[in-house]
Order: C-alpha cells, then structure tokens, then sequence
C-alpha cells in the first residue's frame, strides 16, 4: 500500500481524501496557496507546502510545482479530488512520468472522454445511445442546417471542449441558427481555445441522471447504481439523490450496463461517472463521462455502504475489486446538499468573508463534509463550495425530514450562505413528489417566497422583536455563553456602540 | 431601556428593564411574560410564556437579519431619538448609498460622477469567486458621489457609490 | 399522528428523540431543571417548561410535575428516552391514567421484567435458557449453601432488584458465601429498599450480547440483530458494536427467536432489549430485558437503515410494524463510543464544568448524538455522559479506522473527556480481533500506558515545546482566529496572566 | 522573548522572536524553521519544515497539557526568574498542594488539621455527578491547613489542603 498521498486539491474535497487516507494509515502531503495557509486541509495534513499565489494558475493548476512537492515529500501517489487538475491527461501523463501514481484514469482514457465528440464516436462503436445528432465538429453553417432539418428542431449547440455550459445554444427555428452558431463558436474560441461546435437534438427539460462506475486494474468493471442531478442552477448541480426516484430497478439494470460499455470502450479504470440525459419517456441518452470522483460521491456511498475514496486507493494500488457486481445492493435514500458562500439577497452572487460563528448539524442520518471551521476567512479567489450535507434515511421521505430538521440547526454567521434555499426545495410539493427536471430551480427561483418554508406567525415576529431587543441589551461582550441572560445582562455600552455605528453609517451620507 | 425595532419593515417599541437580574419586557405596551440565554454570542434561546424559540442573528455588511426557527427577518435597531432622521434616509427621497453587496475587487466603474442613472441602472461591478455582480441604482437621480475606483478591493457593505 | 410529544428526560438523549419528533413533523415539549435552562434540549423545543430543584427527585424523576406539564401544554404522547422513568411501570400507568400515550411498553409487561427473579420465572415458563440457579429469592443461609453446591462453584449472588452491579457478590468458595449473602442482602436493602437475593452460577469473563427487539400493537414482533455490549467498566458499558465479531447467522437467528419469545411471554410492546451473558462455549444465557430505548441503539440503526425513535412513534401510534422480520437485513458494521465528562488523569471521576472549546468530528461513516454545546456548562448534578460518538463502516476494520480518525478530530476544552482511553482500546490488538469479554477493559486499564495510541517521538516533543511558547507568545486575548500568528502576535502581556496565575498558586504555599 | 517550558517534566529553552510579521525560534539553541497559524483560540496550526502539526491546548483546572496529534503532553510555560522557586515546589520536600479534582461539593473531612498522614491516605471526599472521589495525600507528613469545610461547593483546582 502506498505510504504516502500528495492531495492536490484544497476545500471539503482535499479534508474528505485526508480523512479517508489518515482511515487507511496513509500519510497524506498537503499543498497551499498563499491564501490558503489557514485552511482546514492544511490543518489536518502531515506535511503542507506552500505552492505560491492565490491564482490557481500559480498554484493548484501548476503541474510542475506539484511534482516538485511531490519529489521533496517522497510521496508515492497523487489524489487530484475534482476540479483543477482532476480531468487533465497532460497531469496524469506527468506523474506517470515522474514515477508518481496517479488515483484516477489513465491519461489514455481522459484524452478518450475530453473531448465530447470523440467520447460520441466511441460510443457510437460501442453500441452506446446518445442524442441524435453529429458526432463531429460542423464544417459549416450549411452542414448545420441540414443536421438540424434532418433531426429536427428544437436542437443544442455544443462546444466539443466544452463544460459548464460554456458555448452551448439552444435553437428553436431555422431562423436563429446562423447567429446561434456563431456565438457558439466565438465563446468556445474564447473559454476553451477551440472553436470546435457540434449539434445535437435539444431535449427540453430532460433529467440529468449519472450512473457511478467503478474499474480495476484487471479488466472488472461494477456499476454501483445512478444519481439523480436534475436540480441545477447555472448548469451547476446544487441538490443530488439516489437513488432516482424514477429509476426502478430493470432500469437501473439498464443504464449500468450501458454504463459499463462506456468505462470499457475507453479502457476506464478507477472512479468515474457517466451522465445520461433523460426525457420524459425515460429514453436515456449518453451525455458525457467524467473521468473523476464527483462532488455528489457521497450520495451513493450512503445507499451502498462502500466508501469510494478507500476504494480508489486500493485499485491505485493495484488490487482487484473486493466485490462482484451482485454484491452491490442499494439500501435506503440519500440527498445531498452543496452549501455555497453565496447571498440569496443578491441573485446568489458569491459572498466570502470571516466566518464569525457556526453551528453545525449532527444525529441519525447526518453527514457533513465540510472545508470551513470557525474563525477562518473563506477567500474570494475560488468556487464558493463550503460544506456538503448529506441526509440518509430508510426512504425518501426519512431522508428529506431528517435534511430538513438538520438544515434548521445549521448556521452559518458572519457570510451568507445558501442554506435557506435548500429548506424551500426539500419543503415544494413537487419535490416532494419527485417531479423535477434540469428546469426546476430556475421556475422555483421565479417564484416569489422570502420567507423559508413557513409563513411568519405573529408570535415569530414578536418573538424577533424581543429576540433583537435582547441582542441589543446584552450585546455581543456580553454573556459568558450558557450563562443565563437575566443574571448578567450588560449595560446598554454595547448597544450603543451598534446604534452610533448606523448613525455613523447615516452621516456618511450628508 | 426602550428600543425602536423594525421587524420586516415594521415598526415596533420594545422596553426592556431589568429588575434583580429578571427581564421585564412590554412590547408596543403590551407586558409579555419571557426568558432568555444567550448560548453563544448572536444565539438566544428565548421564552415567551413556555414558548421556546432558538433565534440566530445574522451580521453581514452592517445589515441584520434574525432566524426564528427556519423565517428570517430583516430587523434594525435604533432608539426614538434617531427615528425621524432614519425615516428619512429610508424613503424614496434624499441620498441613497450603493454598497458592495460582497468582499471583492472593484472591476469596472460604469458611470461617472455627476451623470444621470435610472433605477436599476448599473454603477459598478465587483468581482470576487470568478463571478461579476453588476451594483445597480436603487433610484432614479444623480451620482453624487463615486467612492470606489476601478481595482480596488472592498468590503461587504463599504459604500461604494452615492445618487442623489 | 400525535400533534406534541413531552420528552421526559435530558442530555443527549433528549435531543436525539426531539430530532426524530420534528424529523416527523410533531412539536415538542422539554421540561428542565433549574440548571438546565441553558440546556441544549431546550434550545431545541417547541415549548419548555421548568420543572424545579436541580436533584432528579424534584424534577425529572418527579411524575406529578411531569404529568402537569403534559396536561398544561396539551402533549398527547410522552417519550422517557433512558434512565429516569423510563422503566417505572408506575409512571406507566399514571399516564395511561391521564390519557396520555408512554412510547414504551405496558405496565404490565414492565412489571413482568422489573423484578429479575420474576422475570428468570416466566422465562423458565417460556423455556428460555437461563443461567443455572434460583428462579426465587433465597430463603435462608442453607438454602443458600445446598445450591451453590448443586450448580457449583464459583457463584454469583444478585439482588431481585438489582440494577448497576448493586448488591452482587461473586463467591468463589463456599467459605466465602456466608459473609457474601450478608453483604450483598444488606447493599440491595439499602439500595433498592429491597433484600431480596438469588443465585447463580458465575460466568466467568463472559460476553456481554443483547439482541433489540420490536413489538407493535398487533402481535407482531421482530428482532434487528445483537449488540455487542461486553466493554465495562462498573458495570457501565462504554463501548458497544453491531454485530458482535463472534456471532453468525444461524447464532443471530437462535438468540433473535430466543428474543422474539422473551418478549412475546412478557406481552411486549414497543422497542425492547434482551441481554444475554455469553460463556467461552458461545453458550447463551438470558440475562434481564431492558424494557426501554438503549443509549446503544445507533449502533443497531447504522447497521439496519432503520430509525429506532421513528418506529417507537408509528408503533405507539397504534401502527404495525412496516415490515418483516425477513426484510431485516444486517449491513456493514457499527461502534459507539460513550463520550463522558470524565477525567483520565485521575481514575475516570467525574469533570463537570464549562466547555470552552469544542471542535467537532464528521465526515464519511460519522454520527454523533450530543447534548452538548461549546459555552454550556456541564452540571455536576447528573449522568456525566456527554455525547456519544459512533462509527460505521462496510467492514469492522474500516468501522475502526474511521471512528480512530474522528476521535483524533475530537476535542472538548475546559472540561476532562474520556476521548483518549477510546483511542487506547481501538488500537489494543485484542480488541481489533475481536477477543473482548467484561473483563477487558478492567485489564486495559491496568496496562501502563498514558501516551495515547502512537508512542512520543522526539518531533512530536519539539512540536509540543514550540507550540507552548507560541500560545503563551500569542496569548488567548490574541489572533481573530484564522489569523496568521506571524502578523498578530501579540506582547507578551497575556502571557506574563498567566505566568502570575502560577506565580500567584505558588504563593498559597508560602 | 524566551521560555522555560517543560513537557512531561523534562525542561526545555526556547527563543521566540518576530521580525517583521516572522518568528524566528530557537530551541535548546537550535535554530528551527517554523511557521504558525492560531486557528481558533486553544488550537494551533503549526508547521516546523515543512511538516504539519494541528496542536490543542487543553487548560483544565490551572493545569495545561498539549495535544500533539492524538499524544498528550503535560506542559509548564515559565520564565526563567521563577524557575528556582518552581524546582522547590516541585520536589518531595517542602509544602504540597491537594487540589480539587473537579467541581463538586465537599461530602467530609477525614482527618483534622495538624494530623500525620501517610502518603495516599485520604484526606477530604468531594462528591459529583454521583460519583464521591478520595483526595489522597501526595506525600507522608503533617496536615498543615484544611481550607475547605464539609458541604463547600468547590472547583476543579481549588486548594483544599496542604500537607507539609
């Protein structure tokens, strides 16, 4: 087994891979940028070096001041977690060359996958079903009319680079084609330094359902079941399940085999995943694979009992899969939650900042995977991912009851967070009911409803006024806390002090 | 002592007095029977009658909100002296200031001072976790003042801009 | 569904069975004491409501009050947790006279389990295999004498009341049981206001296994699987696991059936356990039945998906059981670890006092249940467990290695915790493969062994040296937190406090 | 600023100087490269080379004790002025302190001031939590004070009695 594990990442997932190797005895290296020397992965590693600026160009994406880190630490492996260097070959290829092991696919496999049209022609050969459409790049706005008369209309616009929404179009009539496809283009040209753009039959408001592979190193490929990512915002996941709840079993059968196709056609070994589209006829169509650990692993982890990090180290290590397919069985219901630094004031626009206080969730069915702490400053230079909570329970409804009672006692001070938004998700009817599709949060988002999940009763608001009377008098010097108010409530000082702050605030304007 | 509180926009008197370490408390003059601890600091685990409520308060760029159980309100607090002038301040009427609404750096200045905006018109754009956030005009009116300068880092709720 | 539920009860337990409450949508009811106001169950409540003196008598062991409040808030159902008066028929029967529902069993089955000799009697009816000896209170010395000699020795006296390790005598000679009887009759007099003693054949060193079980209202009853309770100390169990690394299948099946038929004979309801003592031989012998919810019963959850607190609910609601006992299936493994305000350095006594820090373990496999809350002040006045820490895994190993990882992320300023000796017992060879008994610990603790788990080396030493001086340097009045030490480290005023404090302690000498 | 620190007893120097922002250390002489983040009150990030360390200061009763890790180091921080008068106190001659163990209340007093005791023998009982918890004699000698009476509520640390 390895003795030693570079993490080159930073946040929850760079804490949730300590954790699992510090579970397995594995030493782990850590690596920090210069804004990073107070984060919690630093903390909790073994060694911490420091690999330079904030930019994550000088930084985490830097391959060479990896490696180098690498070779002074005499780590034997490298975990990349998601995002950064996760999906990049050349970085593979790099430990590789370096002698280093790297916890994921081989180069070969992510050049397979990178590009959306290879990952299409190679699906083609191996039997896999995707969207109709073109499987290459467009030569030319007259190949695209013709396409997209043969498939029909509505259809997509895509970059063959792309991700995250990036130079995609969605085209509703003929008419708007030509200028469709050069925005595409442009915007592929500029994010992804390739302009390649392919077209495909739009599917409107489809699920975004992925099946979780898992390969060793001797040709045995499992699938561990699928996880429902319909709910997205700015083609960001922001809530993830399993299982689905329109996926039965025969059709679980279905999609892992297909599933399987997909991680052999590309000679995959590790953790990946591949994403399906789902219409309203549950004909699933290939997507793309991601050659990574996903953000939302933990929701299969829960429903499978297995942890995928522990798993990705020992096929890292060579070893074969300790279980054969019909092992895996799915037990229960899990739900994820990705809390974000984000305002829900303000078009949840990013908001870093000191974290003042924080009160964490905890009991039955909880899990929280979290890269903050109290007292630490989450800067603005990356994603404002804080903390996954994750909800377990014997069924869905068990699982949303136990989120939503966990989601009440979570508090973020100091930054603003999305916790409220989960509460108006987990509490919507037609959440509830499992009717959501990749639309879903924008329509919720249209709706107007400030007020969480309950209406305000007057006795809350009564309770708010005498609650912020309260704060004011005993103030925030106050209170050894547990202490009982009414045995040491301070003088008025403290308040003041906020009152000639607002007055302040007022002058600054005359 | 006696507080002016706005709950939601809402105004209302609460006084506070303390006698031998016991609140009494009378809201809009009505005498309520409660109890409080402070668990931690901006946590109040609060008793109206055998009610109990756990109440967060939440501090972010000078505003306030508080959590009674899962409902968030936007409260201030203020004593009578200053109402007037606060009204003031609140209303349509008179300077308005445009603050950052997160910690980031200042990216673009898209008005100069002295111009005219409409509300809603965008003024600045702050940057911070790779998004831009375009800080619009709550009014319509003039740029009074410009108080940050392209690239400058800001705080949440430094005020940024001025319309008159 | 019942509209409110009272808890009676305090601690961590309160809190674990107000989550389930509102997990279901029901409101909540807390009753404390005068030192509980700052309690975290109250925090947590709907509504709450005092109910005196700080000493048990006067407030959580008092019916009347209790019985009060439900009457006064309108709570249609009454949950005791553990401890107190969850196994006192008579607050049973107050309640059912009040027309409020006990979550619990009957009375009348309580009764049937109360007394340990009435409970051997109608196990014997029922043809469960006890441990040989008396179904009956000894008469006199001589009956005494004739049976010990029968079933041989050595032997256990036990007090028909007993409870806690109060009023037993283990007697290896018959030399020894004269002075034993006398001893043991007049500690159970004291104790329990009750002489009666039987007695037994002494298991030597055995294990200590109890298996859960579920009865609903209709004549169903299940069993989920044992529990391996043989870590005491005092007869206070203080480890426990699902399943037990010595029992199988077809053992799991005898001791359930053996279970399912304890219960049926006492007329069970509701969630019940059945403790048996296990000899070298796996022989197994019925102990006593715990006629209420075990602070142990997370394990069970872990390794069935299932919510225990839930079920009791839907079961008292005059539910059945919403499933078979062939759909009840073991999964992975469990262990919980008793977190106790207790102090190393100084034979595991008692350490109330103010939490001033408390950093918090989660993460994959991690489930706490708390009662407390950094700045709350533990009471001295009752039970010193604290929270209770549990860790669950695909296998046992991995149940370990991750519950060893969280304890090291575990920390409690201000007050002594019992963290460290769980850290000693998960890396003990012994327990790792499993060979544990009631003796174990008792052994372990004798072990001269204070360096925790990894032995000091001479970089662990260096680091201790300099993070004393940087604390000192730094002060507590020092560093927003997060806050690079090198840019705020401040004079060393804070430090000179407290080098007067152990000046100033000093001085008291003198 | 320099320190006389000891760590489960054995006594070390160590130099602690900042030079801009910096901290430069010296221990038992030895120049040492290290590096240091105060995360929250009572928990240091520390980093010596380019190995990491999280180290926890548990304060409990006027004792403190370090957290290296999962390994626990008892720890005196000192200056060197008092370190004579220290090494007195601590050696087996000379007055000893009994401390309370933990808060709770004084159940009885099982010898009178001026009695000999032996080394281990009981001198007080403080019960809590249920529990009742012998405080022994650290040493054989005289009962020079009893400072607490029967029924006193007492704190973790508090002097009780001292035998000389």
């Amino acid at each position: 087994m390895f003795k030693k594990i570079l993490i080159a990442n930073r946040g929850e997932i760079a804490v949730r891979v300590i954790r699992a190797c510090h579970e397995m005895g594995i030493a782990v290296v850590a690596v920090y940028s210069d804004v990073d020397r107070a984060a919690l992965h630093v903390r909790k590693a073994d060694e911490a070096y420091p690999i330079g600026a904030p930019a994550a160009s000088e930084s985490y994406l830097n391959i060479q001041k990896i490696l180098d880190v690498a070779e002074r630490s005499g780590a034997d492996a490298i975990h990349p977690g998601y995002g950064f260097l996760s999906e990049n070959a050349k970085f593979a290829r790099a430990c590789a060359n370096a002698g280093v092991k790297f916890i994921g696919p081989t180069a070969a496999a992510m050049d397979a996958m990178g590009s959306k049209t290879r990952a299409r022609q190679a699906m083609e050969r191996a039997g896999v079903p995707s969207v109709p459409g073109t499987s290459r790049g467009l030569e030319s706005y007259e190949q695209a009319e013709q396409v997209a008369a043969r498939i029909g209309y509505p259809v997509m616009l895509k970059a063959a680079a792309g991700g995250g929404g990036k130079g995609m179009r969605l085209v509703h009539a003929p008419a708007e084609l030509k200028s469709a496809l050069e925005g595409a283009r442009s915007e592929a040209e500029r994010s992804f330094g390739d302009g390649e753009v392919y077209v495909e039959k739009a599917i409107l408001n489809p699920r975004h359902i992925e099946m979780q592979v898992l390969a060793d190193e001797h040709g045995n490929t499992v699938y561990l079941g699928e996880r429902e990512c319909s709910l997205q915002r700015r083609h960001q996941k922001v809530v993830e399940e399993a299982p689905s709840p329109i996926v039965d079993p025969e059709m679980r059968r279905q999609m892992g085999e297909v599933a399987v196709r997909v991680a052999q056609a590309a000679g995959y070994t590790n953790a990946g995943t591949v994403e399906f589209l789902v219409d309203q006829q549950k004909n699933f169509y290939f997507l793309e694979m991601n050659t990574r650990l996903q953000v939302e692993h933990p929701v299969t982890e829960l429903v499978t009992g297995l942890d995928l990090v522990h798993l990705q180290i020992h096929i890292a290590n060579g070893e074969p899969l300790p279980f054969t397919q019909d092992q895996v069985q799915i037990r229960g219901h899990a739900i994820e939650c990705r809390i974000y630094a984000e305002d829900p004031d303000n078009n949840y626009f990013p908001s870093p900042g000191r974290i003042t206080l924080l009160l964490l969730p905890s009991g039955p069915g909880i899990r929280r995977d979290s890269g903050m702490y109290e007292g630490w400053t989450v800067p603005m230079d990356y994603d404002p991912l804080l903390a996954k909570l994750i909800g377990y329970g014997t069924d869905r409804d068990q699982a949303i009851g136990r989120l939503q009672r966990a989601l009440n006692e979570y508090f973020v001070g100091g930054i603003k967070t999305n916790i409220s938004l989960f509460r108006r998700i987990l509490s919507n009817p037609e959440f509830r009911a499992g009717k959501i599709d990749t639309g879903f949060l924008d329509r919720l988002l249209k709706q107007r409803d400030e007020q969480g999940d309950s209406p305000a009763d007057p006795q809350a608001i009564e309770a708010a006024v005498i609650a912020a009377g309260m704060f004011a008098a005993l103030g925030q010097s106050a209170a050894g806390a547990g202490e009982r108010a009414g045995t040491d409530g301070s003088p008025p000082k403290a308040n003041s002090v906020s009152k000639w702050k607002i007055a302040a605030h007022r002058e600054g304007l005359h | 002592m006696t507080y002016e509180i706005s709950i939601d926009g809402n105004n209302h008197r609460l006084d506070l007095t303390q006698v031998e370490g016991r609140w009494t408390c009378r809201l809009d003059g009505r005498e309520i029977a409660m109890d409080a601890v402070l668990a931690r600091p901006d946590v109040l685990s609060l008793r109206i009658g055998n009610k109990a409520y756990e109440v967060k308060c939440e501090r972010v760029g000078g505003e306030m909100h508080l959590w009674v159980g899962s409902v968030r309100f936007a409260a201030e607090v203020r004593d009578p002296r200053s109402l007037r002038s606060r009204m003031r301040a609140a209303d349509d009427h008179g300077p308005r200031k445009l603050v950052a609404p997160m910690p980031g750096k200042v990216v673009r200045v898209l008005v100069s001072q002295g111009a005219e905006v409409e509300a809603g018109a965008g003024v600045l754009v702050v940057e911070a976790m790779k998004m831009q956030n375009e800080v619009k005009s709550p009014k319509k009116g003039t740029v009074q003042k410009i108080l940050a300068s392209e690239g400058a880092a800001v705080n949440a709720g430094d005020v940024l801009a001025i319309v008159e």
